[in-house]
């Protein structure tokens, strides 16, 4: 950050942010989830929480004058509206841990058919260390990945069973990519909505999975 | 920010119910939700079957007694009922259960239960009456006793300054229990004695965050009598 | 409190005081206790913990206005001095447990030879909880016990083995008595220094047990 | 209240030895103590073998990236060393060691051994690479995993304001470890922005509390660079 976003970025933000409600807390992972604060729509109240210290976190670049001493997990100065409180770790984990997370929203290298996230490690490439990921995505009262649909390879990023080391198994409740949305439903990340450019033979492509799909898809735009 | 503020009447009516496990904050009278409970006292057939967890069972004819005193509550879990004979009468007359805990455990059981840590290990009250019944561990050669997490339904707590959002801060000693039971309930009341605008607080001195909070109330004035009295 | 202290307390009081060493975090009991503040030597700077939620509580009666939200652990109104920090009952107990606190004032029921300390319950006729009382006495760097010498039946406070319930075991570093000074050494409470209007025998009077005398008492005014 | 001001010469002489364990506060540049860290790689052949506790490795060439550079440190147990590539270039030599934790439970063994609880029983990291050598528990039906506390021998940490006695206060998220490691270990440096006099500081809004704290020093300019990175 700050970098352009492709366009296939934007179309997935704009219909992950589809998924914040109304007064939830929310944490924003490294990486796309932080750009989602530009798509949700005014008059939606969230609190977004950083988990080295505080709730209240402003919306980044688009809003203030970013501070050093209030930095974002990633290392980024922002600013705080106004009902923030900062706090130390013990109790930003607490929050986590003890239910008051409405939200986390993470990037993913897999997850898997049955909700298992793989974010954090590439053994014998990258180690970077598993942070607060772990706690995120096992202790959220919901967990939403935004991916692209493709790694570099053209597999897609949901897999049959995840090949990485895991970060929580189970623990993704949404997968938010530029051509589907799937919702762990019965145990199955199972397809709910199509991009309307790819439809549901382009939302299931390069997925070598047996992937559930809803009776009917939710509409792409007018998904609750 | 959401605005939480509304009446003692509304926060009980949609979050206390009868058969709830409730915790109740302060020490003395620093802390104590006397506006709440009185509410709950008052609408005694409403609330009934209660557990309570407070440290103490405060004084005859003060904050929960009144509760004890109408049959509310089945159950207290507490660190120390010296200052209530009345309450102690009733436990040995077999009216109500009473559990006793080292303070600083039961703190931790709440903080365990707030911060979604199942269990803590401690060698607090080893060789102790308190060792009784609770599972053992063996750890680099030491026993040590398993404490497991206490949350509740709902948090009753008194603040000295909230906002309408819910942040809260208090003065003195009245913190004590408050805090760490904000953070282990479902629900969470708080009564302040002053409630100010969102962003009058200074967000590093908040001592409770707002995301803990369901409702702000306005707090009554404290119970007549001695203001030193527990 | 307040109430009129007895020839005996203030002989027990002044004594005891003298344990108490520069620099020190203390914590007092209630009863005896609470009236130790008044007896330390001017030049002798000790932070008094009070477990609800403070270090620096001011000396009680002695200076400044009672404050009704500034409690001591006996719900007695009390102040702070310049320094003082308000905390949370976790921060208060996590000083104890964490060995931060130098030294744990008490009153006893019973103390054993062996260090044992019983002061929380008598079953039948007294239970009102142990409060902070067992992490106090089990955790204080060092428990200071101080007690008249002998209970209402003329019975010594010191006993051969304790038979009410237990604060903590082998917890008692020093029991300060107006006739005697015991102290833990070998895991046994030894007479170290008697006070001159009692002498060597008063000092073990009505003491049935067998406790270890010191080669050579201390002398009771110059101990150290 | 002692007066516990001196200088960062005089408390590292004092309380820091090769062979000893030490945390080090910060996430990112916020409370990490770079004064007393710099004091420590100035004198190199006077510190080592050193065990860290800290959040992050910094980043190459800031903070405690130049003992590790130096060959000071045996072992770091971190929870993310994602912007540092030269330490993780070291760690896959094996110039170093590293034990990664999951940030939550990093800081809640530290807490624990600040707070005298021996462990603490935790499903984080269940059916994760986590697992792996640690004892488990079973209660209540799950299964759980003994995570025990750590302690440092010294603590070295960064306020924003701290009065003479030692009673510290952070500003935004600089706070994150420092105040949990003040707690957990045998002594503790606090290095300052600002050093106030005693009774300056609001005694309801002090983070750290002056009884854990055995020298404060004033701390000198963050190091030259992007103030953002971590």
């Amino acid at each position: 950050m700050p970098r352009e976003l492709t366009v296939n970025e934007r179309t997935l933000l704009a219909r992950a942010a589809r998924e914040v409600r109304h007064g939830m807390v929310v944490n924003l992972g490294i990486g796309l989830p932080q750009f989602l604060p530009g798509y949700i729509p005014d008059g939606v109240d969230v609190s977004f929480h950083s988990e080295n210290g505080f709730v209240g976190m402003g919306k980044g670049d688009i809003e203030g004058t970013p501070d050093s001493d209030v930095i974002d997990a990633g290392g980024r100065a922002c600013q705080v509206v106004k009902g923030a409180a900062f706090f130390d770790s013990l109790m930003s984990f607490a929050i986590v841990r003890g239910g008051n997370l409405d939200l986390a929203v993470l990037g993913a290298f897999e997850v898997g058919v049955n909700g298992d996230l793989a974010n954090w490690k590439i053994p014998g490439k990258l180690t970077p260390g598993m942070g607060g990921g772990m706690e995120l995505a096992q202790k959220a009262n919901h967990v939403l990945v935004i991916s692209h649909h493709l790694d570099k390879r053209g597999r897609g990023k949901l897999v049959g069973q995840c090949s990485l080391p895991l970060t929580a198994p189970k623990c993704v409740g949404t997968l938010v990519t530029e051509r589907a949305v799937f919702r762990r439903l019965e145990g199955r990340m199972t397809l709910v909505s199509a991009h309307p450019d790819h439809g549901k033979n382009g939302a299931l492509e390069g997925i070598d999975a047996d992937v559930p799909v809803a009776d009917s898809l939710e509409n792409w735009e007018g998904a609750k | 920010m959401l605005d939480r503020v509304t009446t003692v009447e509304n926060a009980v009516r949609q979050y206390v119910q009868s058969a709830q496990t409730i915790m109740v904050g302060g020490f003395g009278r620093g802390g104590v939700p006397f506006t709440t409970v009185k509410f709950i006292a008052d609408h005694a057939n409403e609330y009934r079957n209660l557990t309570l967890i407070k440290n103490d069972a405060n004084e005859p004819g003060i904050g929960i007694d009144a509760l004890f005193r109408q049959g509310q509550v089945n159950r207290l879990i507490a660190t120390h009922i010296g200052l209530n004979p009345e309450f102690i009468r009733r436990m040995n007359d077999g009216e109500v259960e009473c559990e006793l805990i080292p303070q600083g455990i039961f703190a931790e059981k709440i903080r365990a239960g707030g911060a979604g840590i199942p269990a803590i290990l401690t060698d607090i009250g080893l060789g102790t009456e308190v060792e009784a019944g609770k599972r053992k561990f063996e750890l680099n050669g030491r026993t040590l006793l398993v404490e497991e997490a206490l949350r509740g339904d709902v948090a009753l707590i008194r603040a000295d300054r909230a906002d309408r959002a819910g942040n809260a801060w208090w003065r003195g000693s009245n913190r004590n229990m408050c805090v760490v039971m904000g953070t282990a309930c479902k629900r969470v009341i708080v009564e302040a004695n002053e409630i100010v605008d969102v962003g009058t607080l200074t967000p590093e001195n908040i001592h409770l965050p707002s995301v803990f909070v369901d409702a702000v109330v306005p707090a009554g004035p404290l119970p007549h009598g001695d203001a030193n009295a527990a």
